[in-house]
């Protein structure tokens, strides 16, 4: 039915789909304040039309996301939707999308298993445009590559190939710790060992004793969660473990270093960094505004997809005169999807950009989509990955040379 | 007139066989046309999942208010049923409608087991007995990867072909009616006399002839049956399954829905449900302080009616029908009379 | 042979041996009394011939059946009945509710209406408040009392009674002897523990003294009232009768 | 000593007493009889603070403790042994009389009073290490008043002593209240066993549905046609 | 497992089994004396973590201060919830009383959790380390905070056993937990006890939480994982019983740490449930429990 539009003419909603209550909730703080800071630079407003943000909690839960999807969409009468979080959350929600063939712009839940659902009808589900963060496999051959070219250039000569492999035990750490898993076999490293952590587990003694012992060169993979992430980086010194340390997503959090303290130097990264002008300021502006700080790849990628979202209703407004939802699906086919209408001002990446090949992916390359490998140095990250915003080589602790 | 009556008395003699009340049969019906009246895909979806909670409250109230165990790891049969059927259909391609009845089973054999496992437990040792093998399940549930998809989630097939809520209403309600049905002739018959013997002293239970193995095993494992059931409805109805379903939240959602609905009653589960679930939707905006409210709620209740909502009819029940205003009507105070006294065995 | 006998029961718990190489033979409709000191394990002797616990050694035959390895509920089933010292009762029943849990699943499967049996065992026992009073209401002797209707109403053949006159007024115990007396009559055998040596002398026909679990004497009261074992570990010189 | 004066109270709704008075001077023996459900127990209770007076007073050494709490009451001087003792039961013998001096502060009077209690009492020197839950019900009761006797009281109080007893700890335990009346202790004594209660009373009352019916010496009631009736059975 | 490594699970094991104990002795505590299972224990954890935090990071309180600090506050809100909530409940009715108390404290750990939402938003609120530095034992090196952390758990519960067993008022708490009329009858104050009790099971959680501010941060959920191994070891030895519980804080941890080991972090909580169910089918009432004796403290 087109029951949408019976309301204020001049008024369009998007629905922000986040876990803003549960155990998530500090992702849907920081989803919440970035979106609100995206659109009041804009007042608001884009084109005669007012903009009118409506919070859908999805509770970290796919029924209770799904059902208050369902809600925004029949009470609310939200236009299009935007973000969210977990791809369970993604899987749910894109059914109702499809149902009521609201586009939704930009979700973040990431897993293959989203690819897999879409991929299966993608024309049913194509109201799901676009996904604001790609499998995690494409983004996680950055690090290989950095120790693969720190190797080739001598910077490194690690005593063995040998890489054990950990994850935080959800559909994130484990698609992205296998993906790396196989990077690194395909790069010829020996894998010693995959460990599944559980979230919320600060108890690392164990495990790392079993790293320690299994004498590897690398230990990487990720962690999404502050208390497990920073009692490992603790724990693994207090261990003594001799490797490289690569946790992936240590900076997600802002208050990391506070946690870890100098525990976390030599441990490597790969993260969207606040490195320009204008992203050292949004997060600035963030702190001061919302009293934390927000995490570049919860916060900031939001900011810069709810920027993206808001280019989007500009071009349909230009392109159409008018914002609807069925302009905005036009929108999403023919301008997004076919990679004309990209957003290049992000504060987090060079170029958001989806193709045909490679929807609902965005492209990743260095040129796009792509976080930088960092190492941390008491406190403050250095690029050491990609070579062109590289700030220093890839270091070396004492004990490892 | 006489014949209006008696066609009356007909139908609750026919409802009062199958363990309903007019009351409650006409509360159904309502319940039945509520999502036609309303037309509305938002309020189809929040009363099936209401529906769906209460039911599961009544599972959970089927052990909790009749041999006093209070089932901990309800929310991880509901799952077993779940994943049972989903990956049934998912791995070896069988139709759900199979699927939702296998995951049935398959939670009842599990509800057996735990059903011999804590049979010389009791109380809250019981409780914690089906908790951690809940947790357990949870657990395994979420290492099994190849199995399960383990917390990437599992996306499941559909139950049925469509994009309205409508037909998944109407199926939640037959099966909600149908276990209502099934629980309140159970608890009504000598069985659930034979239940609440146990639960209130299983010595002398033991000592009158009650074969307390066969009936605490037989409670159990419907019990667990029927939170299966609900859970394979409950997969092709969202279309993902995470482990996170079996997480203790589930099951405390279904017990506070089954306390503030009041122990020992079945109905009460569902009332509370048809309550419970939406007040909590329409708060949503409130984000905490809606759960803080929640808790405050849990906390008022206890304090101040332990006995729920089906205690608190029964008083005002009692209050009325001592005042005599049911006398007047005859007919009405005959029929509620039987039905009241009933429920409250 | 009688209707119940216990051959060398022997009942532990830990090091303490509670009853000790116990036999009995109750015969058909003899009302058995079973006396003894504090903690001589009568009531430990009633629980292994009901089921609540399994003697380690020794075995228990009813009608000639070995029932020692049988539970609770299938003893029960088989025909014995029991109260208890501390009083058993569903408390969030009602009275009548309490008893037709006897009649429903202690019975024979082809009694009369179990509500019927149970009111009829309420006015045997001349239960004196309304059916419909929940349980937890009643004071001990009523529960009691409670107690033995649910007894009788699984038609039962023996009746188990622990202390059932504790606590009772010299009026009300005469009232009790003449129920036991009647209860007998209609076909019950009885087994009663009691410390009321007014009650037990009167109505028993038979009794069996127990001492640190050991039984130290059988026979009529008057043999046991004259018998130096008994007085000395369990009338006491003072003892006038 | 003590004086209960106009006493009414009841459980939820159930009035039990109806204008109960009665008093027990110093170094007296009071028994209290009557049938079952007429409300013994609960004028017991009532003095102890455990259930709350609706209407009336009770005053103890001159003082009114209407509705005072009962840990006070057992500072005062008034031990109770219930019918049900409540013992601890996960404590050992040693314990529980330990827990019975609770109040006692000098380690000296302690040590006394458990010498004495323990003289009236020799099978629990025996049992000292037993926990309360494994003794039968007549060591148990023995406990019970031991450990009341612990709190020295000024007024001891006795719901059924000799219930569930055999008859020689029935002897056992009239012998220690006849000891503890020759010392002077003042007991307020409920029993089912007449007879020999009011042989040992000083001073009875006789309860019945809830109001006193009767009252007088105790060799007196023993002689009473009533009470020959009603409570010593045929003899 | 070769014996180095056997030394360092049971050394990580004994340093977690500290925490758990702590735990456990403050659940069955409350169990034990007042019946009640409180599922809020985790969120007086969290309180006592929180009140570290800000004592030690915006007050500026030393480490010891900061901790002293959340024990009172813990302490206090304690009394407060159980004179506020347990004690009207008792006044009102007991019965059902295990069942509707453990709702009211399901009531107050959804209360807390999303209190602390409300007024400390969902950040973490960590430090690095109280005390930095670290230990070296034979071939480990243990930071310095869980030293001192195990330290302050095995100390504290030393500290309360002999509160328990060797004063007047530890004692008085013991018979409460046995028979509370009786109690009352021998001069014991019903009521004051059961606010200490209260007061000191919440002041346990809270001095736990304090005392691994920097290996957990304070967050509003970051008391689930404790209350769950908290109630693992009261169950597996017998709830209520409080001495056995610092057995089961050892054995839990090293049972974990163990299957850890053995079959990967994941599958730690699917092992160790699994051994404690078998241990319950043989022990039904706990390992530790005696039959026919409820004790507090063995
Ligand atoms: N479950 C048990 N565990 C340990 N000891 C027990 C148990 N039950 C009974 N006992 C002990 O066994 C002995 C016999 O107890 P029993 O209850 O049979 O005595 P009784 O003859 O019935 O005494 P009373 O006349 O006081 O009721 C006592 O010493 C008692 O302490
Ligand atoms: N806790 C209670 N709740 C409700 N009613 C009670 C309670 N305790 C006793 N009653 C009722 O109060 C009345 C008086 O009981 P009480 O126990 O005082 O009698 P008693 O004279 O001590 O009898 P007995 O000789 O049996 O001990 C009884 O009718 C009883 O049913
Ligand atoms: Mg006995
Ligand atoms: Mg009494």
């Amino acid at each position: 039915g087109d029951k949408g539009k019976e309301a204020d003419d001049n008024v369009i909603k998007i629905g922000v789909i986040g876990p803003f209550t549960g155990p998530a909730a500090r992702v849907g703080e920081e989803f919440k304040g970035a979106t609100q800071m995206a659109f009041e630079q804009v007042g608001y407003k884009v084109g005669d039309y007012k903009i009118e943000l409506k919070w859908i909690d999805s509770e970290s839960d796919a029924e209770k996301a799904a059902r208050a999807y369902e809600q925004a969409i029949v009470k609310d009468k939200i236009d299009c939707g935007f973000l969210d979080w977990h791809s369970w959350v993604s899987v749910s929600c894109m059914e109702v999308a499809a149902k009521y063939k609201i586009p939704h712009f930009f979700a973040i839940g990431g897993t293959e298993i989203v690819n897999e659902k879409y991929e299966s009808d993608p024309d049913k589900y194509f109201y799901w445009v676009g996904k604001g963060w790609p499998v995690p496999e494409k983004l996680s051959i950055a690090y290989v590559e950095t120790l693969e070219e720190a190797i080739d250039k001598g910077a490194w000569k690690p005593r063995n190939k040998k890489v054990a492999i950990y994850g935080v035990d959800n559909d994130w750490g484990r698609g992205f710790a296998t993906a790396l898993g196989d990077q690194f076999e395909d790069a010829g490293w020996q894998v010693a060992d995959k460990e599944w952590v559980a979230l919320g587990e600060t108890e690392f003694y164990p495990m790392l004793k079993k790293l320690k012992s299994l004498d590897v060169s690398v230990i990487a993979g990720t962690m999404s969660d502050p208390p497990s992430v920073s009692s490992f980086i603790k724990q693994s010194r207090e261990i003594g473990i001799n490797s490289l340390i690569i946790t992936d997503g240590l900076g997600w959090v802002g208050e990391w270093y506070e946690l870890t303290g100098d525990a976390s130097n030599f441990v490597i990264d790969q993260i969207p960094q606040w490195t320009t002008p204008e992203a050292k300021k949004f997060s600035e502006d963030f702190k001061a505004k919302y009293g934390f700080e927000p995490g570049a790849s919860s916060g900031g990628l939001c900011y810069d997809l709810a920027r993206y979202m808001i280019k989007v209703l500009q071009t349909c407004n230009e392109k159409y005169d008018a914002i609807d939802r069925e302009k905005l699906v036009k929108i999403a086919k023919e301008e997004v999807m076919t990679g004309k209408l990209t957003f290049d001002d992000g504060v987090i990446t060079k170029k958001y950009q989806y193709t045909p090949e490679t929807f609902p992916d965005l492209v990743v390359d260095k040129d796009h989509y792509i976080f930088p490998v960092i190492q941390y140095f008491d406190g403050k990250a250095k690029i050491i990955w990609p070579e062109e915003w590289k700030e220093q080589d890839l270091q070396i602790p004492d004990s490892m040379k | 007139m006489e014949r209006k009556g008696l066609v009356y008395i007909r139908i609750a003699e026919f409802l009062k066989k199958i363990g309903m009340s007019p009351g409650g049969a006409l509360m159904f019906v309502l319940l039945a046309v509520t999502p036609l009246l309303l037309q509305d895909e938002f309020w189809t979806r929040l009363l099936a999942i209401s529906l769906m909670m209460g039911a599961l409250a009544m599972s959970f109230d089927f052990t909790a208010g009749f041999i006093n165990i209070n089932n901990f790891g309800l929310a991880a049969f509901w799952g077993l049923g779940g994943y049972t059927s989903a990956i049934l259909a998912v791995k070896l391609g069988i139709s759900p409608w199979i699927g939702i009845v296998v995951g049935a089973l398959a939670a009842a054999l599990l509800g057996f087991l735990v059903g011999i496992l804590t049979l010389r437990l009791a109380g809250i040792f019981a409780s914690c007995m089906t908790w951690f093998v809940a947790l357990a399940l949870m657990a395994v549930t979420t290492n099994w990867v190849e199995l399960t998809e383990g917390s990437s989630g599992l996306s499941t097939p559909y139950l049925i072909d469509t994009v309205s809520n409508l037909p998944y209403f109407y199926l939640i309600l037959i099966l909600t009616i149908g276990i209502y049905i099934v629980l309140r002739l159970v608890t009504k018959s000598h069985i659930g006399i034979a239940f609440k013997a146990i639960g209130q002293d299983p010595q002398a239970a033991a000592a009158s002839g009650i074969n307390i193995t066969k009936y605490k095993i037989f409670n159990m494992t419907l019990s667990c049956a029927l939170a299966g059931l609900i859970g394979g409805f409950y997969a092709h109805y969202v279309g993902v399954l995470t482990p996170n379903v079996m997480h203790t939240k589930n099951t405390i959602e279904a017990l506070a829905i089954c306390y503030v609905g009041g122990r020992g009653s079945i109905w009460g589960s569902i009332i509370s449900a048809l309550i419970l679930v939406p007040a909590m939707e329409f708060m949503k905006g409130m984000m905490e302080l809606r759960l803080v409210l929640y808790g405050a709620l849990l906390i008022l209740v206890m304090l101040f009616y332990p006995a729920g909502l089906s205690g608190l009819c029964e008083t005002f029940y009692k209050f009325i029908s001592n005042k005599g205003l049911f006398g007047k009507m005859g007919l009405l105070k005959n029929v509620r009379g039987q039905g009241s006294s009933q429920s409250s065995k | 042979m009688g209707l119940l006998q216990t051959k060398n029961v022997t009942k532990r718990f830990g090091g303490l041996v509670a009853v000790k190489d116990v036999s009995l033979n109750v015969e058909e409709q003899q009302i058995f009394g079973l006396i003894g000191p504090n903690g001589a394990g009568k009531t430990t002797l009633l629980n292994s011939i009901s089921g609540v616990y399994r003697p380690e050694e020794g075995k228990v035959f009813f009608s000639g059946q070995d029932i020692t390895p049988l539970s609770a509920d299938e003893i029960c089933h088989r025909g014995i009945a029991r109260t208890f010292q501390i009083v058993h009762s569903f408390p969030q029943m009602t009275v009548l509710e309490n008893v037709m849990v006897g009649a429903i699943f202690g019975g024979r499967k082809d009694h009369e209406n179990p509500k019927t049996v149970a009111k009829k065992m309420l006015d045997f026992v001349n239960f004196p408040l309304r059916h419909d009073s929940l349980a937890q209401d009643l004071n001990t002797i009523q529960l009691k009392q409670l107690e033995l209707a649910r007894a009788l109403a699984t038609e039962c053949d023996l009746l188990l009674l622990d202390e059932v006159a504790a606590g009772l007024t010299p009026a009300e115990l005469d009232e009790l002897s003449n129920l036991i007396r009647r209860i007998r009559d209609s076909g019950v055998t009885i087994i009663m523990v009691e410390h009321l040596m007014k009650l037990i002398m009167g109505v028993c026909d038979r009794i069996a003294v127990l001492s640190f679990g050991e039984k130290i004497a059988e026979g009529t009261p008057q043999e046991i009232t004259e018998n130096e074992k008994v007085i000395e570990a369990y009338l006491g010189s003072k003892a006038k009768h | 000593m003590l004086e209960v004066n106009n006493l009414e109270t009841g459980y939820s709704y159930l009035q039990v007493l109806w204008n109960v008075s009665l008093k027990v001077e110093q170094s007296e023996v009071v028994a209290l009889i009557g049938p079952n459900g007429a409300g013994k127990t609960t004028i017991l209770r009532s003095i102890m603070g455990i259930v709350k007076p609706w209407k009336g007073s009770v005053k103890f050494l001159g003082q009114d403790i209407t509705g005072r709490q009962t840990h006070e009451l057992a500072k005062m001087g008034l031990a109770f042994v219930t019918e049900d003792r409540n013992l601890f039961s996960g404590m050992t013998v040693m314990e529980n009389l330990l827990m019975g001096g609770f109040t006692i502060r000098s380690k000296e009077k302690f040590n006394k009073t458990l010498d004495y209690v323990l003289s009236l009492f020799p099978r629990l020197e025996e049992r000292k290490k037993q926990y309360a839950a494994t003794m039968s019900g007549g060591e148990r009761q023995m406990l019970a008043i031991a450990r009341a006797l612990m709190l020295s009281p000024k007024l001891l109080i006795l719901d059924e002593p000799s219930m569930g007893l055999s008859p020689q700890n029935v002897d056992i335990v009239f012998d220690a209240i006849l000891k503890l009346k020759s010392e002077n202790v003042t007991v307020m004594l409920v029993e089912q066993n007449v007879n020999r209660t009011l042989e040992i009373a000083d001073r009875a009352y006789v309860l019945e549905n809830g109001s006193i019916a009767m009252e007088g010496k105790g060799e007196d009631m023993l002689n009473d046609e009533h009470i020959k009736n009603m409570y010593l059975g045929v003899a | 497992m070769d014996p180095s490594q056997l030394l360092d699970v049971i050394f990580t094991g004994v340093l977690r089994g500290g925490l758990y104990a702590l735990m456990a002795v403050g659940l069955s505590l409350v169990f034990g004396v007042m019946n009640i299972p409180n599922f809020a224990h985790g969120e007086f954890y969290m309180f006592g973590a929180y009140l570290a935090f800000f004592s030690y990071t915006v007050f500026h309180l030393g480490p010891i201060a900061s901790i002293i600090v959340a024990v009172a506050g813990a302490f206090i809100l304690g009394v407060i919830v159980e004179k506020g909530l347990f004690y009207t409940l008792r006044k009102r009715s007991k019965k059902q009383w295990i069942m509707n108390t453990f709702l009211l404290t399901l009531g107050i750990s959804i209360i807390m959790q999303n209190g602390a939402k409300m007024a400390w938003g969902a950040t973490y609120r960590g430090i690095t380390a109280f005390w930095s530095g670290s230990l070296k034992i034979g071939s480990m090196n243990i930071a310095n905070d869980r030293v001192v952390g195990f330290l302050i758990a095995v100390l504290a519960i030393v500290i309360f056993w002999l509160f328990l067993n060797k004063t007047r008022i530890g004692r008085a708490i013991r018979a409460v937990s046995l028979d509370e009329t009786g109690s009352q009858l021998v001069g014991i104050n019903l009521d004051w006890i059961h606010t200490l009790t209260f007061g000191l099971s919440c002041a346990l959680a809270g001095l736990a939480g304090a005392s691994l501010l920097s290996i957990t941060p304070a967050s509003p959920v970051m008391g689930i994982g404790p209350l769950y191994k908290s109630w693992f070891v009261c169950i597996l030895v017998g709830m209520g019983n409080v001495g056995a519980s610092i057995w089961g804080g050892f054995i839990v941890g090293l049972l974990e740490t163990f299957s850890y080991m053995q079959f990967g972090a994941g599958w730690q909580d699917a092992i160790s449930l699994t051994i404690i169910i078998l241990i319950l089918v043989f022990k039904p009432s706990g390992l530790f429990a005696k039959k026919g004796v409820k004790s507090v403290l063995e």
